[in-house]
């Protein structure tokens, strides 16, 4: 027991130590109405526990050190009960125990409240091993990186076609099951998850799938970007615009979103693969012609504006901008991405991709390996990274 | 197991054998197995996909027919250890016998039903109702067919003289295991077939 | 005590000595061959599952570490979760339940001898049966809680997660015999004047533990047998694609699993409560409050089990339910606590290795079930869950709770069963290294899961920050795993040449000690008369109950036969099972063949010896 | 094994075998049961019970179920450790079979859908 107090005191320090250091999910750090709910409800039972368990420590070791049998101890009085006492110590925890639960029920329907009308709706489907973002309203999906505006609430949908995950960052709030969907008769409404809540603050927030759900769970982790309600705007349109699909205009293609916006970029044309190629970067060029009519990419991915439909993988469409590959594991760099497309096993083990040299063989059936050359993958690589 | 108990030679705490002690500590178990069958029956009535759905099919009729005949089983079974303890070897078998035609003729009717069912579409596979359906009075009929194997055993053993008054609880016990089932097919029957 | 001790040496003995060879054990219905034979399985699978957390400790130890694939990690931490409790944690509870009971009560035996020792050989087979996939290099996969559809055949295609369904069937036939009989033991074959409010605390708990194993059991027993025919004959149970909800499974699964973590939990109060008053010369304190608490945690302990469910999504209202049920076990607990800790209040405390145990139970256990606590809070959950706050939480509770009380029950009952005491400095290193290593391993758990890191994962972001609270876990693991080889080292030098034990070491108030250790095969060669909680404290009595129990039987008592069939039984039903991951109907028809006629032949056995 | 019936060996229980009940109660229980059963299947059928329909048949088949534990499983007559021991069970899978059904059949099972 003294050594366990000694370890927890230096633990402690440890903690103390480590409260400079990053923790990118932290479930202790809230940026959103629901983290902060429960931090709050997590504060107040931290105390209460710390409470008796000192209360526990502090009569055990008096206990211990008080009542150790000394020589010549004569036989202890045999007391068998102490009504007073039971009742004490029933009624205590008891009290507290209600001083627990009213919060937590309190919370318990705050975090689990009607919808508010202006949420905006996401529909998050979790596969093995990626994160699939869905926006009705805008007409959009994405993948692995969520964009959401600031201040705004956000209701996810969560539902999955294969086995549970579940959606969890830890900033943002608990986590929610993404359970596989199941099939009702016609005319009835299937049900799904929902997670509600409305992000504070802007910036990367880390999370990670928190439901064992196969071989690479592990891998199985997203960001969530928030943004200025403009920036979210401007990306959505971007997105609808699809850059990638287009002849780029030249070396100066804008960078930012805002300028991108002020741009006035036009509007998809309707046969986007035999659009001129122009003064394109040659390699981004072929890797488009690689990924749209030479590989069999375009059976699982879809880029939009192009023929590119396919929904078994993630839907790449502006690539370029994410920060993250392959479901949040990977730096998004053309090194990184290039590895990944050859070898998509040696990161993510039974990811449903196939690789260069290789089949894919799995529940989403069977795939052909790619069978790609160096130079075609550099090429795909510089094509998904201008996507942007 | 029939012959654990008879063995007792300590009187115990409670004045019954253990043999029928840990058989009803038994019985209590079986409770939450078949509770756990009916339970997930319940769960998932109303939830299949394709048909053909209970209403469409169940014959409450015949059903009641062979739950009946199940009951009366129950009947025989009391009257046949009722035969046991008063020696009377020769009703005690006529009435172990009536036990067992009677679960024969409601496995008998049972199983009838069973291939209409499949002729209808309703599988082990079709839907949720199939699936939990036929797991449920399959696991059922499973039982009455253990004890109609059991009750054999011991209308053999009647026979031969090796049970008589002193050895009745063998018989008794038995009983306790067909009753048991035939409470479970008294909730399955309302559970299943007649609640909407 | 020694006194009379002394006089069986010479009296003349008409019973018949036992005998001892491998064909002796392989037969034995004696309840305390049998528990040593549980006891020392269940260590062994300790190991088991212990090379299994220590390799994953290895993995865990460095971020982006792969030592060992995905595939493999997420075998092993299967393993070792099912290992560990099915294997080590209940089997070893009824070592103790099977060693100590009947001696607790003045029984000869159990009420039903083989249908005890049936018990042992399923679990032996099941348990060799599941560790057989090792072998296929198919180890089950898909954690210790099978979560549909994960286990469905479209994304499990392989026999992994069939050896997991059927062992567990397997075993759960052992636990629900095992149940039955502690159940019909303890009500039925008390010495006279055992009343129940005179039963040692252990045979309290094994009786409530015991309802638990009946009741329990059969729910998942079934939810396997739903998954099996899922696998095998296309069921829709758990396809969502048909209707069937993956939900329900985890409903069932934890109907029966938080039961499950009673089960695994009351005998270790069970033995600190017959522990905590012995060391402290002072009968336990609140005895029947005691009791009472143990029956309520198990009782409410079965209302509860959507806790573990908070994120699924059921819906305010029965998330509110199961958050007040879930706290409500904190007061009986919290009663339980209070009143060991009033036993030993005013004591004159003795610092056996036993006790030390004991004591450090109290300390830890505490922090696990408070983690517990924080955890039923359900919106706290939805933070929690599924991290390593978890882990952090149930190993406090099962290690720091279950485990730490049954080594406790090791030591106190050790001279008992082989009449030599335990090596107390020995002892005295094992509570250390385990204390240490323990809270080492485990209490970092605390931040790296409340800084983000899920369980179940094979490897970890550096980006995390975590490295840190992994190594120090790590380290700790090393530190325990060096206390199990202590333990064992010392059980094996003791039981060869430890210091002899007498009758009654330890001052010890109950039945069990009024024996000669260890015990005769028949253990009383009369039966007491008890008129207390206490009978070898109550001076009049326990003169009274030595003259009755520690002479030698005149005449050989009446004792079951040895029999072969459990064996035979228990093979032929693993048989039957494990050919039913044929998934051939006929073939599992056929294997139901020498199950029916071992039973048969069980049947028309005689337990007992014909001689009147 | 031995083959002719043997008069004694636990003498405990053959005195209150008579306590068990006499053939003609067994078969007025028979009857009874009987009967129950075809009310149960005439409320089936009659439309105008359809509203009282489930709470009816729940209370009749309890009964059946009663009738049968307590006189053809003599439970009425035994040492009351057996209906702690049986009722136990019985408990219980009530219960789990009635949360069961509320969870799935009268809470709304998702948190909330917009
Ligand atoms: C020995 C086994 C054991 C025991 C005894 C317990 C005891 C408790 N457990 Fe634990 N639990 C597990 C084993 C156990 N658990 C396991 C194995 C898992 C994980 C399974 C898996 O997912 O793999 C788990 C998971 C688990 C969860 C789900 C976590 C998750 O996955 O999200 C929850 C949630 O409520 C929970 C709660 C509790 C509570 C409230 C108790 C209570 O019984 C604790 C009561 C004790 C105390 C509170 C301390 C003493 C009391 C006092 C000093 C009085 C004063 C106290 C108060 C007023 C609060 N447990
Ligand atoms: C009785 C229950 C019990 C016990 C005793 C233990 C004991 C230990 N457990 Fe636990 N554990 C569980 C029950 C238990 N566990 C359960 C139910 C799970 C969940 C599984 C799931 O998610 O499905 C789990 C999961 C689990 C995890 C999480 C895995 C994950 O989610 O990815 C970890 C990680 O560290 C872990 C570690 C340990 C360690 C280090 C010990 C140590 O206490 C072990 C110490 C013992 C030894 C080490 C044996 C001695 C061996 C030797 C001395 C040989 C020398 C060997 C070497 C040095 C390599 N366990
Ligand atoms: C069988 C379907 C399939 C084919 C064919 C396929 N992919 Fe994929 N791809 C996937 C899936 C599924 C994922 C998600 C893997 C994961 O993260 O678990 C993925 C992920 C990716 C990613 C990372 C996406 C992200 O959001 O991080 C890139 C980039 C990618 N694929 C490119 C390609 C290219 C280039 C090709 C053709 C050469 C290709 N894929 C062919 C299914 C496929
Ligand atoms: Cu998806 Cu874990
Ligand atoms: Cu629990």
């Amino acid at each position: 027991m003294f050594a366990l107090a000694r370890g927890g005191a230096v633990l402690l320090l440890l903690l103390l130590a480590a409260c400079g250091t990053e923790y990118p999910q932290n479930s202790l750090s809230p940026h959103s109405d629901f983290a902060e709910t429960i931090h709050q409800l997590y504060v107040s039972i931290f105390w209460w526990t710390m409470f008796i368990l000192a209360v526990v420590w502090v009569l055990l070791a008096w206990v211990v050190v008080k009542f150790r049998a000394r020589e010549g101890d004569e036989k202890p009085r045999q007391i068998r009960g102490h009504l007073g006492l039971e009742i004490g110590w029933t009624v205590g925890p008891a009290l507290i125990v209600i001083a627990i639960a009213i919060p937590t029920i309190q919370a318990v329907f705050a975090t689990q409240r009607p919808v508010s009308e202006d949420a905006m709706t996401v529909e998050v489907t979790g596969h093995r091993f990626w994160w699939e973002f869905h926006y009705p309203e805008q007409g959009i999906t994405t993948a692995n990186e969520l964009v959401l505006p600031v201040d705004r609430p956000v209701n996810l949908r969560l539902g999955s076609p294969d086995v549970i995950h579940s959606f969890w960052v830890p900033k943002l709030g608990g986590k929610r099951d993404a359970n596989p969907t199941v099939a009702v008769r016609d005319g009835e409404e299937p049900k799904y998850n929902w997670l509600f809540f409305t992000p504070q603050e802007t910036g990367y927030f880390y999370g990670q799938c928190a439901e064992f759900c196969g071989e690479s769970h592990a891998f199985m982790a997203m960001r969530v970007l928030v943004e200025t309600e403009e920036d979210f705007e401007a990306w959505a349109d971007r997105w609808r615009e699809s850059p990638g699909a287009l002849p780029p205009s030249g070396p100066e293609q804008p960078e930012d979103e805002t300028e991108l916006e002020m741009a006035g970029m036009p509007v998809q044309a309707d046969e986007p693969d035999e659009l001129e190629v122009g003064d394109e970067d040659p390699l981004v060029a072929m890797g488009r012609d690689v990924f749209l009519n030479q590989a069999t990419c375009l059976a699982c991915h879809a880029i939009e504006g192009t023929s590119a439909q396919g929904d078994r993988g993630p839907n790449l469409t502006l690539f370029g901008e994410r920060t993250t590959l392959a479901s949040g594991i990977l730096e998004n760099n053309p090194e990184n991405l290039a590895a990944w497309i050859k070898d998509p096993w040696a990161f993510k083990p039974a990811a449903a991709m196939p690789g260069v040299d290789y089949d894919m063989q799995g529940t989403a059936g069977f795939w052909p390996a790619t069978e790609l050359s160096d130079e075609q993958v550099r090429a795909v690589s510089a094509y998904l990274l201008s996507l942007k | 197991m029939a012959q654990a108990a008879a063995a007792d030679h300590h009187a115990t705490n409670t004045g019954i054998s253990n043999f029928k002690l840990g058989f009803w500590t038994f019985l209590a178990s079986e409770c939450l197995f078949f509770g756990t069958l009916i339970s997930t029956y319940m769960v998932y009535k109303g939830t299949a996909l394709v048909g053909p759905y209970p209403a469409e099919i169940f014959s409450v009729i015949t059903t009641t027919v062979s739950t009946t005949v199940l009951l009366f089983s129950s009947l025989a079974m009391v009257l046949a250890l009722d035969a046991v303890q008063k020696a009377n070897k020769k009703a005690a078998l006529w009435w172990l016998f009536a036990v067992i035609a009677m679960g024969g003729i409601f496995l008998g009717m049972e199983f009838q039903s069973y291939l209409k069912y499949i002729d209808y579409g309703l599988t082990l596979t079709s839907s949720t109702f199939g699936s939990s359906y036929y797991v449920l009075t399959g696991t059922h009929k499973v039982h009455v067919l253990f004890g109609m194997i059991w009750m054999g055993i011991l209308g053999w053993r009647i026979y031969t003289n090796r049970i008589g008054p002193p050895q009745a609880e063998q018989v008794e016990v038995a009983g306790l295991y067909w009753h048991f089932v035939d409470i479970i097919w008294i909730v399955i029957f309302t559970l299943v077939y007649l609640i909407p | 005590m020694s006194s009379v001790a002394t006089q069986q040496a010479d009296t003349h003995s008409g019973a018949h000595e036992e005998e001892t060879g491998l064909w002796s054990w392989i037969t034995t219905v004696d309840h305390k061959r049998i528990a040593i034979m549980y006891f020392v399985t269940a260590t062994i699978f300790f190991f088991v599952g212990g090379v299994e957390a220590m390799i994953m400790r290895f993995q865990l130890m460095n971020p982006e570490q792969s030592l060992i694939s995905a595939e493999l990690y997420n075998q092993l931490f299967t393993m070792h979760g099912t290992t560990m409790i099915f294997l080590v944690a209940m089997p070893m509870a009824v070592a103790f339940f099977n060693y100590v009971v009947p001696l607790q009560i003045g029984a000869r035996d159990v009420a039903f001898p083989r249908l005890n020792a049936l018990s042992y050989w399923i679990f032996l087979f099941g348990g060799l049966y599941l560790n057989a996939s090792w072998l296929f290099a198919a180890a089950p996969n898909a954690s210790w809680v099978g979560y549909a559809t994960l286990t469905s055949s479209q994304f499990s295609p392989g026999v992994n997660v069939d050896f997991w369904f059927i062992s567990l069937s397997i075993l759960g036939i052992a636990s629900i015999a095992g149940g039955v009989n502690f159940i019909t033991t303890i009500v039925n074959m008390r010495a006279p004047g055992m009343k129940l409010m005179r039963m040692p605390l252990f045979t309290w708990m094994t009786f409530v533990t015991s309802f638990l194993l009946i009741t329990a059991i059969p729910v998942i027993a079934v939810a396997l047998i739903f998954l099996g025919f899922d696998r095998l004959f296309g069921t829709v149970f758990f396809d969502p694609g048909m209707g069937g909800d993956p939900v329900l499974w985890q409903h069932l699964f934890w109907i029966f699993g938080h039961p499950e973590v009673y089960i695994l939990i009351l005998p270790a109060f069970g033995v600190i409560s017959d522990v905590i008053p012995t060391f402290s010369k002072k009968p336990l304190f609140g005895y029947p409050i005691v009791v009472y608490a143990g029956i309520l945690i198990g009782f409410i302990g079965w209302g509860v089990w959507s806790h573990h469910m908070f994120t699924v999504g059921l819906g305010p209202i029965a998330d509110s339910f199961f958050v007040a049920a879930t706290m409500i076990i904190a007061i009986p607990t919290g009663v339980k606590i209070f009143n060991w800790i009033a036993t030993m209040w005013g004591g004159s405390i003795r610092f056996t290795t036993a006790m030390l145990f004991s004591i450090g139970l109290l300390a830890v256990f505490t922090v696990g079930g408070l983690s517990g606590i924080m955890h039923a809070s359900a919106p706290v959950n939805l933070q929690q869950h599924d991290t390593y706050f978890v882990v952090a939480h149930f190993h406090y509770v099962i290690v720091g709770g279950a485990m730490m009380g049954l080594w406790a029950g090791l030591y106190y009952w050790f001279p008992k069963a082989s009449g030599r005491f335990l090596n107390e400095t020995l002892g005295k290193w094992h509570f250390w290294t385990t204390m240490i290593g323990f809270n080492l391993t485990f209490f970092p758990m605390h931040f790296s899961g409340m800084f983000g890191m899920p369980r179940r994962i094979y490897t970890y972001s550096a980006d995390l920050n975590v490295a840190i609270y992994n190594q120090l876990a790590t380290i700790g693991a090393v530190i325990f795993a060096i206390s199990a080889v202590i333990m064992v080292w010392n059980l094996v030098q003791s039981w060869r040449k430890g210091e002899k034990a007498p009758a009654d070491p330890w001052g010890a108030p109950h039945l069990e000690w009024s024996i000669p250790s260890p015990p005769h095969h028949y253990n009383f060669p009369e039966l007491p008369t008890v008129r207390s909680r206490e009978p070898l404290w109550n001076d009049g009595e326990r003169e009274e109950i030595l003259a009755v129990t520690m002479g030698e039987a005149t005449e050989e008592p009446h004792m079951p036969n040895p029999s072969y069939w459990p064996i035979l039984l228990a093979a032929s039903i693993t048989l039957a099972w494990a050919l039913v991951m044929t998934g051939v109907w006929w073939v599992i028809a056929l294997g139901i063949i020498p199950v029916f006629f071992c039973t048969l032949m069980w049947g028309l056995e005689p337990a007992f010896p014909e001689d009147h | 094994m031995s083959t002719e019936l043997q008069a004694t060996q636990s003498g405990e229980h053959s005195h209150d075998e008579e306590g068990h009940g006499s053939v003609a109660m067994y078969i007025w229980i028979g009857v009874i049961l009987a009967v129950l059963t075809f009310v149960e299947v005439a409320v089936f059928y009659i439309e105008a019970f359809e509203a009282v329909e489930v709470p009816i048949l729940v209370v009749l088949s309890t009964a059946k179920v009663i009738l049968v534990v307590m006189y053809f499983m003599h439970l009425k007559m035994e040492h009351r450790a057996l209906t702690g021991l049986f009722m136990s069970g019985v408990v219980l899978t009530v219960f789990m079979v009635c949360a069961l059904i509320i969870l799935y059949h009268f809470l709304p099972r998702f948190a909330f859908a917009p």
